[in-house]
């Protein structure tokens, strides 16, 4: 125990020596300089232009949404898994509010939108080692545009990101992989799948494949984040196999209050997630903030309805899976469509999703615990699809819109966007977690896992029984 | 001495702790369970999977009573807990060997009350 | 079932479609034009003058603290209730979220803030219909002043506004009314009760009675949400009856802590409500802020002081209790008082409620399950009368404050302004609530009221007993 | 109990009138007249620069997070108490709420802010009682600067920290104190340890002592609110003695997932504590907000791998206890560290604190029963020493950084702030104890702390168990 | 007739209640417990403190069944429950002099099922 | 065999507990219960509205024991529960016709322990 303590302490002193040695001055100047004038950006020539207050300010809010997530997310996975697993969801979402950070931190901001590697593969993880020359008081470029807050809140905004996707995909192997397992996954998977395609769709100059220049439209992480999460978990479901005692022996949602809480968490920081993308208080962010709420309404309200009328009883889980659902279908369009747009949006999303979870999950038989794939990944992908057909003029591809305006080419390039992500985050995660089984096992013994994961995995049971 | 089980409705159990009350039977324990019975639950259904449902909330008390108390005891429960409606509950009796009072060691009929 | 889904995907397009065919070019031109001086403004000869960033940024986020009120309000309710009827309770507050929202988009707004229509009682339903002509770039004239923030942004602060009305109600019928009417309940009482009251106050030129021209104050809403709903809320109470065992047989709140959730999230939603009825970052939003705070706190304390003195113990209940009751008070005075002032009202916000929920109700017998109209319409009359009270000077018919400014002339116009809101809110909710009766019944049976709404109208149970 | 409403009721009108006698016009002008050319400001005979609206939408909205952290400390909290104290925990933080506002809006912004009366010792009461004096459009000096927002937004920023201070200590007597003498020390402590220390460090013109012209370092509040009341729960914890049953008898966390949801509320609330510590939505801001979630992340990662080394397991409240810790630590450092120094801070923040709550409290046997002193304490000691470490250089005296950076003059300066909040926050922390003890006697009877105090101080229990 | 009371593993619960039904013993009550068995519990941790943590979640089943069903009772109940391993649980027999349907009144056997 | 049920104040649980581990009784179940005794509950207040609030949080703890072990179980629990004051419950005694251990299928004495 000491031992590590000593080396902990010590690794901390040069740590913190080294990031003194290759820290650049400060990039904010002391009180009284002006800022900006004297100190030299570190990694371009140019001048960058000063960043926005107001833009900053709504920034400043919305990452702090986004991180609201995490948690908003824990609950709504949480309230959904048996009594004896409630502890192990919430803590896999507070190991990626952890562990992603700290490896975000270090070199995968710098993965997604560092310059070009590998042929617009990856992006060059040495550029902003450990945050090394992103400024709190300047701006910086991103693919090729500059931002108008400083890059430090731009790098934080994108680690909430890159913390809420591998978090979305735990709801697929919920209750039935361990916790090194997870641990080990997670941190593969955001280096290989999430900086990647992150590089691709943002960071990089052209992207890989070109993505970039195409004129795909993703406002807000749709494929990013949605889609690339829901392959992945779909991947993991038939990696993994089903748990015990799948489908019949089942009890139900231990707490549904708590996914209602989560929803309501989920629904309040997508507001930072969607209109934070457009990186500021303008008007891209009002747009993405009222589509939005409408897309998200729309589609709660509709799922109400359609189980009103198959089964005569319109569940709470079933307004808060459709909404969910809409907000994820919303998202890369947010910034592109309107209210009739979202309207459909939502609509759709509610009705593909619904499809997948209470029809097509129970024929195909697979064991998506908490639905995944059915709503994140089908409504990723519908999402994705959309805003190539609702798109309003004076965005996509020489601002000519979607379908609706007559710009096909705009659904075809939306197809590519999505085939690749589809593609690269179903073989990469495949292999990864064939990795990690070889390495520590994926699965829990049968007897840990009918016990529980937070007793055998953590140690600990969520509510007292007796006391 | 009897040890007297009863399974009722949720919403009768006020009316059947007044009804002991006045039935002199001041002592008593209670406990949610779970029940299956005539009474057909309502089938649970989440993201469409329908649940069987089968089993429905209810409340359990338990009293011990001294034998002349037994017949007060079941008429006490049956008159708060009846509404005629299946679901209602069933009343168990189950004889008792011993009773001890824990605080002052007493044991038997006059631990009981 | 199929049917179904066809019919919903074929009207999607058309929607999408006709969205389309209406709407003018996006107001928001792409990258490069600079904002506002091509585009002509759709529903007015005038240039909107550009909206303010600093503005925007606020309100973005005091829109998403105004919806995250619903969610808080869901657990203060649901807290409250008994287990078996916890989750219709949240279903309730989602059902409002979702179909609010939807009607809203189509013709809710344009009631409430279109032109004056039937002689200024209400807006024109088809000047914003599905929120065409409303911008996501330009600022828009709202009787007769300009936003400062773009139009859509302003629809979507004053949508959150419109599902919180309803969902305030529900709490006096809880545990008692069925979904289904419920559902028509809410949706009729948007169109007839809240849209025509909100066009009145701060939609219509001059408002029908003259409301606006007269200068009644209403700064967030005190008459509009509070008093309308609560006196909504009595009516129902009225028409409704009791619930079966009431006030013998009804168990205590089953979730405590849910509820103190609930009133820490309305708390934090509430700085959104009143400072964001500012409607920008200013001078008013600051001081709506710190006087929603300061009444808030005191109302909270001073309900454990009065519970103290009368019962020997405040209780948690009480002191969350009291600080909404402070909230509610502080809605209409917020922008026009000082600290003195808050202190005053948020004193007796709690003295009059505490008043009717502990004395009066259980003389009068009625059963208000959750104190609706002993929180929200008393504590509402009082936060509008003591609006008239207590604005200083530079507020209020020429500035000349309220009655402690020598004033009295501002008192009388609360009064008035309230008389024709509680009369048209009573008579309206009262013929409303008859036609569902017709319509579908408003009780549930006898048998599902005993087991409860939650398995009875939406198949669930909130938490698993046995697993 | 009709006397006492009356009393309220005449001495709301007395309070209302001399509000209304007191206070000076109105800042703001009517609309229509500029602002701040007619009125002279109050307090001061420079004219004060107007205020910035960017900074005052990320005021506003930082302020409002930071009111949301009391509730999420009552989560965190409450979810592990036992079943029966859960209210007691929820209660005693709404009353912090309530009760310190009341005595902030009175006095207490003005004993902290007010200008130096007793040698520094404190402010000067009168000034800003009731708030006057401070403008809700008029921006405030404090400590010899110029805030960039009004007055009045600024008090309501402080207010909230003046909140959460003794919120904080409560988890050290959690489970037995009774609630009347809570109320009573609280308030007296407030007065007497948190508003003096408040003006020294941030509140007057040179600071009792000289802690202002020393040049320690304390962005957000380290010294003042965390090491203060960490030290104040160890005083605590050793006046008033074990919990019946201490250590073997009792029970685990009641509820794991409320504290979980508390730490998320926390997180997400701290952005607005340390961000909103720089005043601003600047480089200030930025830096805060970047270097608060890395080294929460950080802390709360590295106690996870802790545990898995020494236990096997790594615990969910394991991984939200070092992120609270590493909250705490980063607060004092959040405005001078850059990204490596918050990584080395987090690491240092779960180390300290772990070493204290896992082995050291059980060693010295002291009932501090929720861990305040071990991980607010200590972090909050670590955090203040930290900056005086990792400070960038442009921060700390003559801008020439910390330790790390040569300047080891900045260590001794942070030792001094530390050594006179701790021996001034222990000594009247203890009188103050004793005196209360006094007056209503500290702990409940021991029937009443057996049956719990949320029935016997508060008359009311948590969940029902059978209904 | 007899009170049989048995403690099973909670994810056994379902297949006991299906056992049970087979063998037309429809009427149950079943609540979540506490029990200390042969079954170590997993030591629960607190912020590096140990709890024994000897209690583990169990389920209870009550059923009071006439004197011909007991043996088919107890072996649905076996069937249903046996894992094999350590922490299978008990069944316990007890006899019970009376039982009362509340809402007919009737009484004795007939009131059983 | 006997079938023993006690009713105890909840934080005297971890006592009986450690006293029946003494007294080599292992095996037992717990649950948390309602229960209305001489112990006066405190009345809990709503919005002003008293309660009844007649009912108090208790365990209950359930141990099937061989006649040998009747005695020392009824001490152990005695001992761990009594603190003296009104509401330290009650020790109910049954008798128990049979006990199957259901991962074996042994019954009788030899299935208790
Ligand atoms: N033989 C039995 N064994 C165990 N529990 C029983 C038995 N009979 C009834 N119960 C319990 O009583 C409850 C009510 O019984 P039910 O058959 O629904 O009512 P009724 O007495 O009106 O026919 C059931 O849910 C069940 O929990
Ligand atoms: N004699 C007993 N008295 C009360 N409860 C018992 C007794 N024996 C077993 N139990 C209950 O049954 C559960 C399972 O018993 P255990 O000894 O773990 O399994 P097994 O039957 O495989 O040895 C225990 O947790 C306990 O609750
Ligand atoms: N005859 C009884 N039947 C059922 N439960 C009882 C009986 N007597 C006592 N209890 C239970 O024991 C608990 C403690 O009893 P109480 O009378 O308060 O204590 P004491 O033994 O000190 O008189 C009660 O709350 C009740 O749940």
């Amino acid at each position: 125990m000491f031992r590590w303590l000593i080396v902990a302490c010590v690794s901390m002193l040069l740590l913190g020596g080294s990031a003194r040695a290759e820290s650049d001055p400060p990039t904010g100047a002391p009180a009284g300089t002006a800022v900006g004038d004297s100190t030299t950006p570190p990694a371009s020539a140019e001048v960058p232009p000063p960043f926005d207050k107001a833009d900053t300010a709504w920034m400043l809010m919305a990452s702090a949404l986004v991180l609201f997530m995490t948690p908003g997310l824990a609950f709504f996975y949480g309230g959904l898994v048996r009594r004896k697993n409630v502890l192990s969801v919430l803590m896999q979402c507070f190991m990626c509010m952890g562990l992603v950070t700290v490896i975000w931190v270090f070199f995968g901001f710098s993965l997604a939108f560092g310059g070009d590697t590998a042929g617009g593969f990856i992006g060059d993880p040495g550029q902003y080692f450990l945050l090394n020359g992103v400024g709190f008081g300047t701006t910086m470029k991103v693919a090729g545009t500059w931002t108008t807050v400083p890059g430090q809140l731009f790098a934080a905004f994108q680690c909430m990101f890159a913390i809420i996707t591998p978090a979305l995909i735990l709801g697929a192997f919920a209750e039935r992989m361990k916790f090194s397992a997870f641990t080990l996954f997670i941190a593969f998977w955001l280096i290989v799948v999430y900086c990647p395609v992150a590089h691709w769709v943002w960071g990089g100059a052209e992207g890989f494949f070109g993505l970039g220049k195409d004129g795909a439209l993703d406002f807000a992480g749709g494929t990013v984040i949605h889609v690339n999460a829901g392959v992945a978990a779909l991947v993991a479901v038939l990696v993994m196999g089903k748990r015990q005692g799948y489908p019949t022996r089942i009890s139900p949602p231990h707490n549904l209050p708590f996914a209602v809480l989560g929803a309501g968490m989920l629904w309040f920081g997508w507001f930072g997630f969607n209109a934070g993308s457009a990186g500021g208080a303008g008007e891209g962010a009002v747009r993405a903030f009222a589509v939005t709420h409408i897309a998200a309404a729309t589609a709660g309200f509709a799922w109400s309805l359609i189980e009103w009328m198959r089964n005569g009883r319109p569940t709470v889980l079933g307004i808060i899976t459709g909404a969910v659902a809409g907000l994820v279908a919303i998202t890369p369009a947010s910034g592109y469509v309107d209210a009739g747009g979202a309207l459909c949006i939502g609509l759709g999303a509610c009705i593909f999703s619904f499809i997948f979870v209470a029809v097509l999950k129970e024929k195909f038989g697979y064991d998506d615990s908490l639905d995944v794939f059915g709503v994140h990944g089908i409504a990723g992908l519908w999402g994705a699809i959309a805003t190539g057909i609702f798109a309003v003029e004076g965005f996509g591809i020489d601002g000519k819109g979607g379908l609706l305006t007559g710009n096909i080419a705009q659904l075809g390039v939306q197809f590519k966007a999505l085939l690749y992500t589809v593609v690269w985050s179903a073989f990469a995660s495949f292999v990864l977690l064939k990795f990690v089984d070889m390495l520590v096992g994926l699965r829990p013994t049968e007897h840990d896992e009918r016990v529980g994961l937070d007793l055998t995995d953590h140690a600990e049971t969520a509510y007292t029984l007796v006391e | 001495m009897k040890y007297v089980i009863a399974v009722i409705q949720p919403d009768r159990l006020n009316d059947v702790l007044d009804e002991l009350e006045k039935a002199e039977v001041h002592l008593v324990t209670a406990v949610q369970i779970m029940g299956r019975g005539r009474q057909k639950g309502i089938a649970e259904v989440y993201r469409g999977h329908k649940e069987a449902g089968s089993l429905l909330r209810k409340v359990k008390i338990e009293v011990a009573v001294n034998d002349s108390f037994l017949q007060p005891t079941i008429d006490a429960i049956t008159k708060g807990a009846r509404t005629g409606h299946i679901g209602d509950g069933k009343i168990f009796v189950l004889d008792m060997e011993q009773c001890i009072r824990i605080r002052t060691g007493e044991t038997g009929s006059v631990a009981i009350g």
